[in-house]
């Protein structure tokens, strides 16, 4: 079967075009066949992921020596000891009784580095999140950091009475509704099996929902062509619930945290992943 | 500067919380808020008033197993239902071309949006509407043949356009946004996505 | 500097498929910066890779290519402990090669 | 100097003399790329006919020996898996290209004997549209094409 490519004039292919969208009825089954074909997208992407590009940022900016005090984060606690990656992420947020504090991944970076590397805290926060070529450490050193725990089951503890308290408050958060649209979390991620435009949302209030959720992210989101942190989702969600900016490393930001990762308890953490 | 402000007001928590087992259901709704203002900061057009809830608001943030009863969820929608102001000129179908894109377009009131510009409804982010969108979600119902169905009767009319102005007049605690009561799309605005749902030839009633 | 490219390759058989993750911003130089001004175009032009010196691959690429570039493909001949070598070139005239070894 | 160098890869010595080169230690591998040159008339085509036209491809011909792997429905258009594959015999190079971005060439792959006639890459795409896939086989070109729908993602803001 040969034919020559350009052979309609462009004016005749648009018309055939028009000509196919008035003619042919949608058939009634077509936004499942959407869905099935979105999933066959979601899979030729998992393949080649540039998620890979941050890990191995991350990976060399631990364990380069820098700020003030010229050393690396080697000596960081992430909770199972001093300079103990592998496995860490998927027990945070916890409490942490050298700084008498909850924290999550990202605060407690910035705590290894103001006393450990002696940054300020202005300094070590001043870019949470990156954009093309400004780039962000958190986002290498969590991409790195949480391929780490790849594999492993989820268990963050309500042990301390202020991992239950954040976990309390985190609930309290989910929902919380507020702004000129009445949004809370669960406005979006309190069902199961519903859609927002064409993306499944977790239902966040059950198991295995929380469970999917949490334990892919963070994740190269093909739409901005970055690496994205659980920080960095929790952050967008409130800009598009038109909330204000909610504050990195903020108490507000660990406990919903605390909350959601308690939730996935169980399930093995399974990212750096990647998504629209 | 904010995160020792913040830092303290957990600390306060924690110290009250220290005494007992577990905090009232009350009391953890007033120190998630007292959390949250620590937490946020304004940025743009999303000022800290937005964490200031109204009773609607207040009463509506709940797990499901918390459901209102019959007299305070009558209650939301007796006070939202008289929030709705119908046009001065009788006129409830506008544009439904105008209609389409205002239900296409999801930006507005978000601290990156530009105040000035017109908001958008995305009415698509949560309902079907048209046959040749596809990409729809399914928060809400399907829309598709919304009109057809319904016929386009001053009743209906006035039914559409209310429920666009303040969906909680009719069900409390819906998920869906209060788009006049809260500012959100302009009169003409919600006259032309009345228009999209029921003008016969919207592409929501072919 | 740019960074460092992924490359992973895998023998069977003597057939050789090469992955590799390329860190670029592949600018279109279509698109508008927030203070509305056209950022100008930035990609990777070319790129070659070889296997013991000889060219296995060579591309030429547009802006269309996506940002973080991902490229597969296979080649027969290679052996444990061969080289792979992968050089990208871009319109600014920035390079950058990397090596892999078939494990 | 774009038309010699089609001669030197159609004779093949182009790509041999430079691995003699290289094996000898005169030119290192990351010099091979100054031997690449950039079609800049073609990647500046701004039709899918210009493109062609430019890549010497007035009128390919449709062949089922061109296989194309593209998703029917992408949730974002920022990243689009696209996979070639040519059973064409002789294949010299593929090409990809998408008729309705601003400029449609997007990529083309020199395939050097013992290279497998087998590509996959990720594009960008403006909009829905037909993706092509350009094989030159013995100096004459193959094409196939699939529609590939961008939908709208997210929450839309």
């Amino acid at each position: 079967m040969k034919r020559p490519l350009v052979r309609l004039g462009l004016r005749a292919r648009l018309l055939a075009a028009g000509a196919l969208i008035v003619l042919v009825p949608a058939a009634p089954s077509f936004s499942q066949s959407a869905v099935d074909e979105i999933a066959k997208y979601r899979q030729q992407l998992q393949d080649g992921n540039p998620a890979e590009l941050w890990e191995a940022r991350g990976e060399a900016l631990w364990k380069t020596k820098r700020g003030p005090k010229n050393v690396s984060m080697e000596a960081c606690d992430l909770g199972k000891g001093a300079g103990v990656v592998k496995g860490a992420y998927a027990e945070l947020p916890r409490y942490f009784a050298d700084a008498d504090r909850v924290m999550d991944l990202e605060t407690r970076l910035v705590h290894c580095m103001t006393t450990q590397q002696g940054f300020s805290f202005a300094e070590a926060t001043k870019r949470p999140f990156g954009a093309g070529a400004s780039r962000s450490d958190f986002e290498a050193l969590a991409a790195w950091i949480t391929s780490e725990s790849k594999g492993v089951t989820m268990n963050v503890a309500l042990a301390h009475p202020k991992e239950r308290e954040a976990y309390q408050l985190g609930e309290k958060m989910f929902y919380f509704r507020g702004g000129p649209h009445d949004f809370a979390c669960a406005t979006c991620h309190g069902e199961t099996g519903k859609r927002i435009r064409l993306q499944d949302l977790p239902n966040l209030t059950e198991k295995a929902g929380a469970q999917l959720a949490y334990t892919t992210w963070p994740a190269y989101r093909v739409s901005q062509g970055e690496l994205r942190t659980f920080q960095w989702r929790l952050n967008d969600c409130y800009r598009q619930q038109r909330f204000p900016e909610l504050k990195f490393t903020s108490d507000a930001s660990i406990a919903l945290t605390a909350f959601l990762a308690h939730n996935a308890n169980g399930a093995a953490f399974n990212a750096p992943a990647i998504k629209r | 500067m904010n995160s020792r402000r913040s830092t303290r007001a957990i600390l306060a928590i924690a110290a009250v919380a220290a005494g007992c087992a577990s905090m009232s259901d009350q009391e953890a709704s007033q120190k998630a808020l007292q959390l949250m203002k620590a937490s946020f900061s304004e940025r743009g057009q999303a000022k800290l008033d937005r964490l200031d809830q109204d009773e609607a608001q207040r009463l509506c943030s709940k797990p499901p197993s918390h459901e209102l009863s019959k007299e305070t969820s009558a209650r939301i929608e007796k006070e939202n239902l008289a929030s709705i102001r119908y046009p001065a000129d009788g006129k409830l179908i506008g544009d439904w071309k105008s209609g389409e894109r205002i239900a296409q377009n999801g930006q507005g009131k978000q601290f990156n949006d530009d105040p000035k510009r017109p908001s958008g409804a995305n009415c698509y982010a949560c309902h079907q509407l048209s046959r040749q969108e596809i990409s729809f979600g399914t928060i809400g119902p399907s829309l598709y043949q919304y009109g057809k169905l319904r016929g386009t009767s001053e009743a209906i009319q006035r039914y559409t356009y209310g429920k666009v102005y303040n969906s909680q007049g009719f069900t409390a605690c819906s998920n869906m946004p209060r788009f006049g009561h809260n500012g959100i799309l302009t009169e003409q605005q919600m006259k032309d996505v009345t228009a999209l749902l029921l003008d016969p030839e919207s592409p929501v009633n072919k | 500097m740019a960074d460092p490219m992924r490359i992973r390759v895998a023998e069977r058989d003597g057939v050789v498929n090469v992955r590799i993750l390329m860190s670029h911003e592949m600018e279109t130089g279509q698109r508008k910066d927030s203070a509305g001004n056209l950022v100008p175009a930035h990609f990777i032009r070319n790129v070659v890779a070889t296997h013991q010196g000889r060219t296995v691959l060579s591309a030429q690429w547009g802006t269309a290519v996506a940002k973080n570039p991902f490229l597969e493909f296979s080649f027969k001949g290679g052996k444990k402990g061969d080289k792979i070598s992968v050089t990208w070139e871009d319109n600014k005239g920035e390079k950058r090669t990397d090596e892999a070894t078939i494990g | 100097m774009n038309r010699s160098r089609r001669n030197a890869l159609k004779t093949g010595g182009g790509a041999g003399l430079l691995a003699m080169l290289i094996a000898a230690g005169i030119v290192r591998p990351g010099d091979a790329l100054a031997q690449q040159q950039w079609n800049q008339a073609a990647f500046n085509g701004k039709t899918l006919r210009e493109a062609l036209q430019a890549l010497g491809a007035q009128s390919p011909v449709a062949s089922d020996g061109v296989v194309i792997k593209v998703p029917e429905i992408a949730e974002n258009g920022a990243v689009v898996p696209v996979a070639v594959e040519s059973r064409i015999a002789g294949t010299q190079s593929i090409t990809v290209l998408i008729e309705k971005n601003p400029l449609p060439l997007a990529a083309s792959f020199e395939i050097p004997a013992g290279t497998e006639p087998n590509v996959s890459t990720r594009v960008k795409m403006g909009e829905s549209s037909d993706v092509y896939a350009l094989v030159k086989a013995d100096g004459k070109f193959f094409f196939a094409k699939k529609e590939v729908k961008i939908t709208i993602g997210g929450c839309g803001g």
